[in-house]
């Protein structure tokens, strides 16, 4: 199984022709991912790495069916091409562009609808170790497995990635939903596919500070969720009022602190760790106890 | 980007909200010519991003224009919540009859923008959600269909508004969710929206957050930055392209990601440290880079030691030795600095490391490790 | 039976206090519709023939918890109220107002999601005789029976029904779903709600010129209903290029036409009247060969 | 409401759409003066709402001034499918490369815009529609998003225009939604939109339809409304609140309710008479609406027989009844008029018609019997 990407995952790139598109589609296809087709307006009828180019979504659908795609697009254009990827009936969009603007974000938040899953902006993407890798994540540091993860962050993942592979651990699914103010895709959500997976039978999550989607996934680990929860929370030391990195990561009193969020989730009963190698000791108790 | 109040109010009039008459002066005798052309008595507000000012002393209602150069002398200089006060606003005089509170921010949760209305205003809203949030109106805006006419009725009826001044802040609401969406706002705020006793609606004070990643495309906005306030080590990390944020403590930290470094200084205050800045580097870390963000964070004279945190995953760790080796040699550094390297080629990045540097760089393999070493470094010890 | 409106209907009226909505309001109450709230910004508190008047939709569902919404406000607002209906979970509403913008619609249109029903605007309403009248035609020339009404015009449906009901022909529903350009309910919609309705055993549709909607309803009858349907179109003196009195009803060429509608519906195999007395002898037909 | 040509040309020019430099002028001198101030060659073009103008001799283009005199008073007058020339626009030339076509419309079935574009522009879309249905690129915009980029984009590549050329019609597109939205138009069309051999992108004809539901909230446009164009019985109808049609034939025809009317008309054709016109006179028909109605309809010299047909609903058929006999009463009409009442109090009503009127008002009692009646009065039989 894994959840949102495996091998059935066929996979569009939009944007294949800038520096980074280039680079993570040789990663991605290097990872045994299906990357069927590219967008860039303009030079359809290319290819790159063998993968064909088309000048829309619409002409990549019609030649190549797609059922997921990655956005490597400037921030000034991932909008429009999120509304390209949704208008085009693809069902699981990954935005990896940074600095999308929040007003355009509220937009296609309320254009999104249920049947269509949109990953980010400003986030890693999704990868299945030995499935599908659709992100800008180093594959050589999973190993397939049942611990899936979903965070906020990117080399913080990486960094309890490699924690986790190091202890012969391995991952069912990684989804790096974010580091923006507004994304498509909250931990809720994410936490319920991996919660009806059945190969996922531990799920690491990784917050930080800003926003309060930490207590309402805590909440719904509480309520809803049978699969063992451990959980991560960085920015304990960032100071009230301003941005560390992640636009979204801001801490503005109440609900925001690293703090407020640690504590909702131990009050709702998850295991929260205090430091990336704590959080691979964490799912190992959790993975013997279920074992046993 | 946070505005300053004068900044706001000025945005806020293009789309129609009204406000006093005022003039921004950076010397008391700028104040009093602005009190003079003003007549009458004035406020003088201090123009800080910060809140508090009030409390602080910030800001002084000044009767007799005589006064004003005495009260802008006070305020100009003072340091509010550590900023510098470096110019005020002076501002004609009103007839307060009520004060409102009216904001507009984007809420994360929902994804959409919220409207948050009550009839006590002036005073932190975050009290008045605690003391009485039945007196908070909420309305949420379907950012496709913009603000419509019945939700502007259901906040006036809900906060039972009389009629006259119902319409007046429709009106207001209207013109501020313009503002917001004009300017891509996350936060557009009047605390206190007032009614004065000739029936207008002012926004008495303004406080406006535009979203960073959308001035592209609002020029006039983006040139508000106020340079000057800006603290030199955040200003020049941020011509280098690099997220930078100053902190009160002595162990410099660079890393890679956001929330690694993020992690990283949680690591520092768990080893007893304290963290001097926060400093992503970003994903392709080449050595110019590294070399600028070293010498940034040696700037700064409070630096007792330097936390190098890597995790290579895409970029190889190697070749962020790499990098960091050629900065090192263009730098004079005789700071101890810290070095944690681990993933993607870690061994031969932590060789090439050790092959080629100084007595003052050591190396650490795990992230805590590396924050213990760090804060012994700072507190004198460990060399 | 019966279809949008029945004795579970709880009525809120949008425009209470207006001309026209005072004088439905007295005639749907007459006809025993529950009638549970009125609405008209500035008048909260008071009330109209015994029901209560409200300044908001929200304050009215809280209050009252309608699930059906009649509109008389004026053109000018009419998208506005639909909107505050539809944003309250109203689930049927009939937009009886006239001369609503074209592009007020477009985006009314766009935002209507499928669990709610969208009847007008510039229509007569929906009655279900001897159940609930959300509408403004004349109840008095109804009776109950098994016959569904669907129709783009007012009077004509009045002449209509009066045929069948001199002939002692009961009606189950009738539905005008409005003479506008776009209206949020076509015929399609409504003849798949009386295809499965028991109670109704033939469906009259009344079509006139200007647009598609009759040729695609023919399909939809053609293809999928086993309810025989009757039907009427007007307007095949009308010349090209002129709006007769609805603003959508003009020719303008091609599918528009009167004389190409009634082919459709001919080469459909539904039976077209040429006159509303036909109508009627045409449904008398149907219902005697159902019964035999 | 259809704008002409030239009014069109100008709201578009208003978002930005280029067009050629025109002058409009309603006498011969006029033209010549437009033509001198233009110079070079210029059209002459008959400024009506119909289309056909080129066929029918409409246009002309006139390569030196003189011509142009001459030109003009040839067009000035034309009757172009029943209308009458008041003006032509004259307009600069242009070196044409390509002709192309563009639209966006109200699209009825998908209740959004619909982009209608063709390489293929200068003839008739339908033509195109049926010869070539793949050299037209469809589009539809929903309407709380706007035109996207990736839309336009869509339509230029999928149109295989050349990147320049697309360029320019991506402006254009986008500048044409504008207005189409700006001017809440039921329909904006380009045909044809040329792109021209030192690479501008024109329009070179306009129709330009709003909508008049919301032309309460469009001055600038409601004043365009041409009266004088208008006929006069319609323009008399509008003013009197009445939906009202002229047409060609004998039969003059009232009804309340804009369905019942058209199929009153169906049944005078039926009969095999001809309607002399449509006219609803809606819904609470009192004694001055309909007095006002019937003399409009008297006006009419081709009517021979009126037609007056209610069905009573909400207003009661005795009220009505109570109209017109005090309509009739006020005019001295020595037409012979059919009159049929139906539905709630017909009987009465009926009988009070019966008590009250002359010997020119006949009454009956069902729809297809009052239609052949008013036929035979109309066909001189009858009486």
């Amino acid at each position: 199984m894994a959840i949102l990407v495996d091998d059935d995952t066929s996979l569009v790139v939009q944007g294949i022709t800038g520096q980074q598109g280039r680079f993570h589609t040789e990663r991605m296809l290097e990872a045994g991912t299906h990357v069927v087709a590219g967008i860039t307006p303009g030079k359809g009828g290319q290819d790159y790495e063998g993968v064909p180019i088309f000048n829309t979504m619409e002409e990549a659908v019609k030649e190549t069916d797609p059922n997921t795609s990655v956005i490597f697009v400037p921030a000034a254009l991932a909008a429009d091409a999120i509304f390209e990827a949704l208008d085009s009936n693809i069902r699981i969009i990954c935005c990896i562009t940074e600095g999308v603007p929040v007003h355009d974000m509220m937009r296609v938040a309320s254009y999104l609808r249920e049947d269509a899953t949109l990953i980010g902006p400003n986030c890693p993407g999704v990868l299945s170790p030995g499935k599908a890798n659709v992100s800008i994540m180093p594959s050589e540091i999973f190993i397939p497995g049942n611990v899936g993860v979903v965070s906020r962050s990117g080399t913080l993942t990486y960094e309890i990635i490699d924690e986790l592979t190091q202890r012969d651990i391995g991952q069912s699914t990684a989804v790096g939903i974010g580091g923006d103010a507004i994304i498509g895709t909250d931990f809720i959500e994410i936490l319920k596919k991996f919660e009806v997976d059945p190969e996922t039978e531990c799920v690491v999550m990784i917050g930080e500070i800003g926003g309060n989607a930490e207590q309402l996934a805590g909440e719904y680990v509480q309520n809803e969720m049978q699969t063992p929860v451990v959980a991560y929370i960085a920015g304990f030391t960032a100071p009230e009022g301003k941005t560390m990195g992640h636009a979204g990561a801001i801490a503005s009193g109440g609900e925001s602190t690293a703090e407020a969020k640690s504590e909702a989730l131990e009050r709702a009963g998850i295991r929260t760790a205090t430091s990336p190698s704590e959080v691979a000791e964490l799912v190992a108790e959790v993975l013997s106890i279920t074992a046993s | 980007m946070d505005l300053y109040e004068y900044q706001g109010k000025e945005l806020l009039r293009e789309y129609g909200v009204e406000t006093l008459e005022g003039i921004i002066a950076t010397s008391p005798e700028e104040a009093r010519d602005a009190a003079e052309q003003l007549g009458g008595p004035v406020a003088v507000k201090a123009q800080v991003l910060t809140g508090g000012r009030g409390k602080a002393g910030g800001i002084k209602v000044v009767e007799e224009t005589e006064g004003v150069e005495e009260a802008a002398r006070q305020i100009l200089g003072m340091d509010i919540n550590g900023q510098k006060v470096q110019c005020v606003l002076v501002e004609a005089g009103a007839q307060i009859e009520n004060e409102m509170y009216l904001s507009i921010m984007v809420d994360r949760t929902a994804k959409k923008p919220l409207i948050l209305f009550s009839t006590e205003g002036g005073v932190d809203i975050e009290d008045v959600a605690e003391d009485s949030p039945d007196a908070i109106v909420k309305v949420y805006i379907n950012p496709l269909l913009g603000l419509l006419p019945y939700q502007v009725r259901e906040l006036t009826f809900s906060a039972r508004l009389e009629s006259d001044t119902a319409k007046g802040v429709g009106q207001v609401l209207d013109n501020l969710y313009e503002a917001f969406v004009g300017t891509e706002a996350s936060l557009v705020e009047i605390n206190p929206l007032v009614s004065t006793k000739d029936g207008r609606i002012l926004a008495l004070d303004s406080k406006v957050t535009v979203d960073d990643s959308s001035l592209f495309r609002h020029e006039n906005i983006a040139e508000l930055r106020d340079v000057e306030a800006a603290d030199p080590e955040e200003q020049r990390a941020q011509e280098a392209g690099l997220q930078y944020v100053k902190l009160s403590g002595d162990v410099g930290i660079l890393g890679n990601g956001a929330g690694l470094v993020m992690s990283t200084l949680d690591a520092v205050a768990q080893a007893g440290g304290e963290p001097a800045n926060f400093c992503d580097v970003g994903g392709g870390a080449d050595a110019e880079t590294i070399s600028e963000a070293l010498n940034i964070v040696a700037t700064n004279e409070h630096v007792k030691s330097v936390l190098f945190n890597i995790f290579g995953g895409i970029t190889r760790v190697d070749e962020v030795a790499r990098g960091l080796i050629s900065a090192l040699e263009q730098l004079d550094l005789h700071l101890p600095i810290v070095v944690r390297l681990e993933g993607t080629n870690a061994e031969e990045g932590r060789q090439k490391l050790a092959e080629n540097t100084s007595e003052n760089v050591y190396t650490e393999e795990t992230m805590l490790d590396a924050a213990k070493k760090a804060v012994q470094l700072a507190q004198g010890g460990g060399r």
